[in-house]
């Protein structure tokens, strides 16, 4: 029984979570320190899974299995192919930047204020987010998964309700009314999404007799395991709803707005780039592989509205006047994106929808960071409010429009690349859907461009006047990700490396080819 | 014919008789437990109907039962309510006066049709088979029920031991209360009295006649009409207050009249006498 | 006779008891009822074990009394102490549960 | 030797990153670090170039795989690069070019404090653009495609605090997406088709393709094109560019940028011969736009968008020659490198005059300026001269081929094609002299009046900080500004020669777009003299409108035609209301149907559960006896449930 690494990789953070909360009250610094280090450790840990990762190898790596609860059998079973290895190498990557950004955002506020902030338990919060988060990227047991997607919301829940914005143009009462509104929807939505699922969990239980994916996928394969049309039409809805409340698809995704405008910009990041990667992740990994028929039986449906979430996101970000609310509604239109590519069944829309994955996390954590210290240097969140801070800020602004042109997918950084994935794959099999997808190109270039036309340009506002530039705390924070974004787009070839295989089988699950092109034009 | 035989056949006539006369007296009993006003009625009428019960259990061939029946229950516990009563003594719970909405009518239909499903339940049962208790008791009645309890129910009966001791405990904690607080003085409780400005003086003792148990009669003011204070709060509860000022006044006027025919005065109109009675 | 009919009658006086518990206001008098009740179950169980010939029934419904002792005591002392702290014995006066 | 085309790319990149990244360290010196990077790459240029004559014309191809980009099964994109006659054309034109104005642009940001980063942005132009032109697939071509759409973006937008800049340079941008957009979705089908976007086997399957395919293709590519090139209807946002500082303008939005379009049709001539429709529509455009640049040419009073009408136009003659087919391509291509030499002399000389002028860009206010800046007006007139088409000059043999092309297309179209092209002659010589003369010419309006009138449009603020706010008196720029204009007016008299005479440039590009030639109606003589014919017409009607009497420095109102042209024909007003409110309207309405409809939905949800929990509530009255009601109830139901069971 060799080391169980991917267990390693899930509990570290959740043992530095107690840790951190554990941590007196008065020594906040040692609290965060803490926090940091736990989180790098971490994302050590994940990049020895990426190394010990051999793509060409069997589908799930890793792998460890233990009996859990015997009566039902639920196992403890963990593995992951080329997909989760990509997602658990973002998350763990992404942990340190949030954290190192939060780093001053728990801090208890100047006395006077009637709100208690506890330090400790920010972090903790933090770290325990990505414990869940990691967990579920490895977890091949159907039952185990649902606990952690389901448990991922306790935390989140107090993170987005207990820790918002410093300053607040509505004042600290109506700020912590909204602030509970937003916790509280973003609880509703998704508990309402894991309430059918576990239905539909009981019911792949009683159809197949047990939890383990693996099993029933390849039992699904050889068909040894039949379903009737109808069950796995009812048991595909109950697993896609949650997936869809989670990676907010239209008309699902109200909560993610106000969760992203009332909490602060780390925790933003960590809803938008890390959690609600999970949903999609789990598109890819559940609803394709258990449910293969129905899931082709419903891409129609889901395409259309994945185009609506794209358009539609795009033009409510247009129509923002709050620099987060723009950004969310930015990310709704990018995950209409990841979900077409998904559901286009090619091999380039389902890679691209990884790849799009990572680098929508990547560059939404770069633009929604940077806004974030943008807001807690001004104190508002509003558009109007800005102006000319390329003037008095030039390294600010610079880092904030190659985060605006990576958001708009400029050729040459990152989402391109797996933007045109997704839209070239679903166009060789639906071109006019994947035509109405490419006009998201050009919304994406007027929100993220106005945004910045009129914060950074212009004539200079005096209460933007006296704006600092970046620190070098944020600096740190900012820099790895940009560079990271300029690599990814130059050279992406390492990530589709891993990726490719577990798509290829992906695919080979729900019985689709790539369509072949009219001409054979290149020599095979 | 011995009980014994008895039990184990069918049904002789003599128990269908027994069965119907106590029957619908056990149900009566039943019907006014619920129904009677007063707390000390339901005990009684309580008992009754274990007294009944009692005996179908001896019918029943249940001997043992039907003892312990009659001293546990019926001797033991409904003395046990008895006592309480009398604690309690007579409050406004008694009366039948429905106070929660609808709850009346909710009761009565849910009682009508459980007892409905019920009756059904039994009759569609099928209650073929039926073997008395001939070899059962076959060695006494007593030694059966010994044999089983203290063999296979063993565990059982000395579980009900333990709870019996931890009820008795309970009861005792629960009732028996340590004075927390130290008794007010004489003088206190008067002070007290005065400051809240109730009746200072010793309540009015009731009108005494020779005639009668003078406890419970009002004593009359001077205008003839009896008043409240002079009887105790609990004879005034159960209403046992009887009221004489009627009969008193006419012995009054007689009187008056048979002092006129002798002195031959001429007689005071009763409302000057009256207002003089009032001036006093 | 047929003896079911000591089961319809042990129905009988179930119900009634059971009636009785949710019309009398006195906690008394509810208590009384329920020894009603259980006094109709234990009809029906020395009926049962006259039928089935054992004398399980009967055990059990000794046991029943001795329960039924134990529950009187205990409920009498509460009834007698609750009447001691508010000065009656009206089950709807311990209407605390309300939020 | 191929290793060196990488080079080509990495100099400018690498200066790029130095300047933008360096911080202000580098303030002192960067300028000249910008210069020498793309002089750098210029020099590679020649060295390939060299290399490539060398060899004989069917192998003057060089490629250099560097890695593979993105491989997803089938779709493979590598960064590979093609070095063949057409693309070291364009190389050579943008690296040259894009070094003289560097040079000059070292003189004219002189006084901007930020002028690392305009060099820094110029040197991230001459990457993208030579990335676009030498990459080996369509998709590496995007990428430099939209590298230049950055780069223009950035530094139309370089006067950032002025609203009007940062506006322009967002609409740039934004109608250049629209173009990008036909792009995508080109690679897109050419991947359905083909199975592959990169250019060797797309060209040679070409024939294969069903012509349905090759049409929608074309025409996607057309869309591009017309995005990049400023070519109607996508034109609108060049006249606009003009707000950023003038080299910009002589390099992205005259020289080499907004050629673009013309390289990528020529490129893909085996898509386009294969889609006679989409040829069709080429053309069309071609001619509709030659005449729209040239007419809003004509009514312009400010120099810049004077020259931006006259650049799209230009283009238009590239396009219609393009759309020629086999016909036209070289001419296409040839036009457009003597328009680069030019349109960059008039631009760098515009900006000198402005220079000079304290950064006056209305032309009523010049005047008379040829005895004050005579180098100057030397290198704009010859280039004047060069773009009006004045005979064995530049112009001379790149136009006058094209017209030529254009009616040998034959038929009733040729005649069509032909005649646009001639009247578009006769109104650039119109503009143009009339240009010459405003500014060059007649009485000194700029004498005895406050600077710079406040209501110019795009008066650059270098100004500001010269603080001259007295009469500008007019002086010749300095050295490190004049040399490149003599440079490129040298280029404008003789490069049209050079090309022209022998076929030189015919027989230079013809194994890469192929040529044949047309059935001429008229002799190339005939064709010539109507050219002539045209010209002098349109002189001379400029010579008596502006020559003879003294130019209002007030524009007059004007007749309908010249006011809608000022207004580039009414076109950006349509967007406005068309595109842009109906844009706010449906953003707006549909912000609130979020809120109301698909949030009031789950808010509805929620309050109306509220209210029933707040009903069943009262069923919890805390009275023992109804909680034993329902307790029994409940018991009564459960006996029915069995006896039910039993029943059945």
């Amino acid at each position: 029984m060799s080391f169980p690494l991917l267990t390693a990789t899930a509990v570290l953070p959740a043992i530095g979570a107690i840790a951190t909360a554990a941590v007196p009250a008065a020594r906040r610094t040692a609290a965060k320190w803490l926090a940091l280090t736990v989180s790098l450790a971490t994302l050590a840990l994940a990049i020895t899974v990426l190394v010990r990762f051999d793509p060409d190898g069997g589908r799930y790596q890793l792998t460890e299995s233990h009996a859990w609860i015997k009566d039902f059998g639920v196992r403890y079973e963990l593995g992951v192919d080329g997909i989760a290895v990509a997602l658990i190498a973002l998350t763990a990557l992404l942990i340190p930047f949030i954290i190192l950004a939060g780093w001053h955002d728990a801090d208890p506020l100047e006395t006077g204020s009637r709100r208690w902030r506890p330090t400790q338990g920010f972090f903790a919060l933090i770290l325990g987010v990505e414990a869940m988060v990691i967990i579920s990227f490895e977890a091949t047991d159907v039952f185990l998964f649902y606990i952690f997607f389901e448990a991922m919301l306790i935390p989140m829940y107090f993170l987005i309700g207990g820790f918002g914005d410093r300053a607040h143009e509505h004042g600290e009462e109506a700020a912590s009314t909204q602030r509970s509104y937003a916790a509280v929807k973003f609880l509703l939505y998704n508990l309402v999404g894991g309430l059918i699922m576990l239905a539909a969990v009981i019911g792949l239980y009683v159809v197949a007799g047990n939890f383990s994916l693996q099993e029933i996928a390849q039992a699904r394969a050889n068909g040894s395991l039949h379903m009737a049309t109808s069950t796995e039409r009812w048991l595909f809805l109950g697993f896609f709803f949650a997936f869809a409340v989670k990676a907010p698809l239209w008309p699902l995704h109200t909560w993610l707005p106000n969760a992203m405008q009332e909490s602060t910009a780390p925790v933003a990041v960590l809803i938008t780039a890390v959690v609600d990667k999970v949903g999609t992740f789990a598109m890819l990994r559940f609803c394709l592989q258990l449910f293969p028929e129905a899931s082709k039986w419903a891409t129609p449906v889901i395409l259309v509205l994945a185009l609506i979430s794209i358009v539609y996101g795009a033009l409510l970000a247009v129509g923002q006047r709050d620099i987060k609310r723009l950004v969310a509604y930015a990310s709704i239109s990018h995950f209409g994106f990841i979900i077409m590519g998904i559901f286009a069944m090619t091999s380039q829309g389902q890679s691209g929808a990884t790849l799009y994955m990572v680098n929508h996390g990547i560059s939404t954590a770069a633009w929604m960071l940077l806004a974030g210290f943008l807001i807690s240097r001004r104190g508002s969140r509003l558009i109007a409010d800005y102006g000319g801070v390329q003037k008095v800020a030039p390294v600010l602004a610079g880092t904030f429009l190659i985060g605006t042109l990576a958001t708009l997918s400029l050729p040459g950084l990152a989402p391109f690349v797996s933007e045109f994935l997704v839209l070239v794959g679903t166009f060789t099999r639906y071109p006019a859907i994947g035509i109405i997808g490419t006009f998201g190109i050009v919304l994406a270039a007027l929100y993220a461009l106005v945004l910045y036309q009129r914060t950074m340009t212009g004539p200079v506002k005096p209460e933007v006047s006296a704006m600092p530039d970046l620190r070098a705390r944020e600096l740190v924070v900012v820099a790895p990700l940009i560079v990271l974004l300029v690599f990814l787009g130059v050279y992406p070839k390492p990530v589709t490396d891993i990726v490719n295989p577990a798509v290829k089988s992906t695919l080979s699950d729900v019985h689709k080819k790539d369509p072949k092109p009219e001409v054979e034009a290149v020599a095979k | 014919m011995s009980p014994l035989q008895l039990a184990a056949y069918s049904t002789s006539t003599g128990e269908a008789f027994q069965f119907w006369v106590l029957g619908t007296v056990a149900v009566i009993g039943a019907l006014s437990t619920v129904f009677m006003k007063k707390a000390v009625h339901s005990a009684l009428s309580l008992a009754g109907t274990m007294i009944v019960l009692a005996v179908f259990y001896l019918a029943n061939g249940a001997y043992f039962l039907g003892i312990v029946q009659i001293v546990v229950y019926t001797g033991a516990i409904m003395m046990l309510f008895l006592f309480v009563v009398m604690l309690v003594g007579v409050t406004a719970a008694d009366s039948l006066k429905e106070t929660i909405k609808g709850q009346r009518w909710l009761a009565l239909l849910c009682g009508l049709g459980f007892g409905i499903l019920l009756l059904a339940g039994i009759g569609n049962a099928s209650l073929k088979q039926f073997d008395g208790l001939a070899e059962a008791n076959a060695n006494g009645n007593v030694q059966g029920l010994a044999a089983l309890i203290f063999t296979k129910y063993v565990f059982a009966f000395e579980i009900t031991g333990a709870l019996l001791i931890t009820a008795a405990v309970g009861a005792m904690v629960l009732t028996h209360r340590e004075r927390t607080e130290r008794a007010k003085t004489q003088r206190e409780l008067s002070e007290e009295r005065v400051r809240e400005g109730k009746h200072v003086p010793p309540l009015p003792a009731p009108g005494v006649y020779a005639r009668h148990n003078a406890v419970d009669i009002a004593g009359l003011l001077p205008d003839g009409t009896p008043s409240e204070l002079t009887v105790s709060k609990t004879l005034r509860d159960r209403g046992q207050i009887r009221d004489v000022s009627a009969e008193a006044l006419n012995d009054l006027r007689a009187l008056e009249q048979r002092a006129q025919e002798r002195l031959e005065r001429t007689e005071i109109e009763p409302a000057t006498f009256k207002r003089e009675e009032a001036s006093k | 006779m047929n003896p079911v009919n000591y089961l319809y009658l042990s129905a009988l006086l179930f119900t009634i008891g059971a009636t009785g518990v949710l019309i009398r206001r006195n906690a008394i008098v509810v208590f009384m009822c329920i020894e009603l009740m259980l006094n109709a179950c234990n009809l029906a169980f020395v009926t049962f074990s006259r039928m089935h010939g054992n004398l399980d029934g009967q055990v059990i419904a000794f046991f029943t009394m001795v329960v039924a002792a134990a529950e009187v005591v205990v409920g009498l002392a509460i009834i007698v102490s609750l009447f001691r702290s508010r000065h009656s014995a009206s089950v709807d006066d311990a209407s605390l549960m309300k939020l | 030797m191929e290793n060196l085309i990488a080079l080509l790319v990495a100099a400018p990149l690498l200066g790029a990153a130095v300047l933008l990244c360096g911080g202000r360290r580098l303030d002192a010196v960067g300028h000249w670090i910008g210069v020498l990077m793309s002089t750098a790459s210029f020099v590679f240029a020649v060295i390939l170039f060299a290399d490539l004559l060398g060899k004989d014309a069917e192998h003057r191809t060089l490629m250099q795989h560097l890695w593979t980009w993105i491989p997803v099964e089938s779709f493979q994109a590598d960064v590979t690069f093609r070095l063949d006659q057409l693309s070291i054309t364009f190389v050579l034109l943008i690296t040259g070019v894009g070094s003289l104005i560097h040079l000059y642009s070292v003189g004219y940001m002189e006084h901007d404090e930020r002028r690392r980063r305009f060099f820094g942005y110029l040197n991230l132009f001459l990457a993208a653009m030579l990335l676009l032109v030498i990459a080996d697939n369509y998709l590496l071509l995007y990428v430099g495609w939209e590298g230049v759409g950055l780069a223009s973006y950035l530094l139309i937008g370089f006067w950032q605090h002025k609203p009007s800049a940062a506006t322009a340079a967002k609409k740039a941008f934004l109608v250049n997406r629209v173009g990008d957009m036909g792009l995508s979705i080109a690679i897109m089908l050419m991947f359905t088709t083909f199975g592959t976007f990169a250019f060797g086997p797309v060209f040679s399957h070409a024939g294969d393709a069903s012509e349905g395919k090759l049409t929608a293709i074309a025409l996607m590519l057309l869309l591009a094109a017309c995005g990049k090139s400023a070519q109607v209807p996508l034109q609108s946002w060049l006249g606009d560019a003009m707000e950023g500082p003038t080299p910009v303008s002589a390099l992205i939005h005259a020289a080499t940028m907004v050629t673009a379009g013309v390289y990528l049709i020529v490129r893909s001539a085996s898509i386009f011969n294969g889609a006679p429709d989409a040829q069709t529509a080429v053309t069309v455009v071609g001619a509709v736009t030659l005449l729209f640049g040239a007419i809003v040419g004509c009514a312009k009073d400010d120099i810049k968008k004077a020259l931006a009408g006259s650049t799209m136009s230009q283009i238009g003659y590239m396009v219609l020659a393009a759309g020629l087919g086999p016909i036209g391509y070289v001419f296409a291509i040839m036009h457009l490198v003597t328009h680069g030499f030019f349109k960059a002399g008039l631009f760098l000389g515009a900006g000198s005059v402005m220079h000079g002028m304290n950064d006056e860009v209305d032309m009523r206010k010049y005047g008379g300026l040829r005895k004050y800046m005579p180098i100057t007006f030397i290198t704009f007139g010859l280039g004047y001269l060069a773009i009006i088409g004045f005979p064995f000059l530049s112009g001379f043999y790149s136009k006058d081929k094209i017209i030529e092309a254009a009616f040998a297309k034959g038929g009733t179209e040729g005649w069509i094609l032909g005649t646009c092209a001639l009247v578009g002659a006769a109104i650039t010589a119109f503009y143009m002299t009339r240009v010459m003369l405003m500014t060059f010419f007649g009485e000194e309006r700029w004498k005895n009046q406050p600077t710079r009138s406040p209501e110019a449009p795009s008066a650059e603020p270098a100004a500001e900080h010269r603080g001259e706010h007295a009469e500008p008196h007019p002086h010749e720029s300095p050295k490190v500004m004049t040399i490149p204009m003599i440079v490129l007016a040298f280029g404008s008299v003789f490069a049209g020669g050079f090309f022209g005479i022998g076929d030189r440039f015919l027989h230079w590009l013809e194994p890469v777009t192929g040529h044949s030639e047309g059935d001429s109606p008229l002799s190339a003589g005939a064709v010539t003299g109507a050219t002539m014919v045209c010209l002098v017409i349109g002189v001379g009607i400029a010579y008596a409108m502006y020559g003879r009497r003294p130019v209002p420095s007030v524009a007059p109102r004007g007749s309908l035609l010249t006011r809608a042209a000022r207004r580039d024909l009414l076109q950006d007003d349509f967007n406005h209301v068309v595109l842009v409110r109906g844009g706010e309207h449906l953003t707006r309405s549909l912000v609130y149907v979020d809120h109301t409809l698909v949030d009031g939905v789950v808010n509805g949800t929620a309050a109306s559960v509220g209210g029933l929990s707040g009903r069943m509530r009262r069923l919890q009255n805390g009275f023992a006896r109804s909680y034993a009601v329902s307790m029994f109830g409940g018991a009564a139901i459960l006996v029915a449930a069995t006896l039910l069971m039993r029943a059945v």
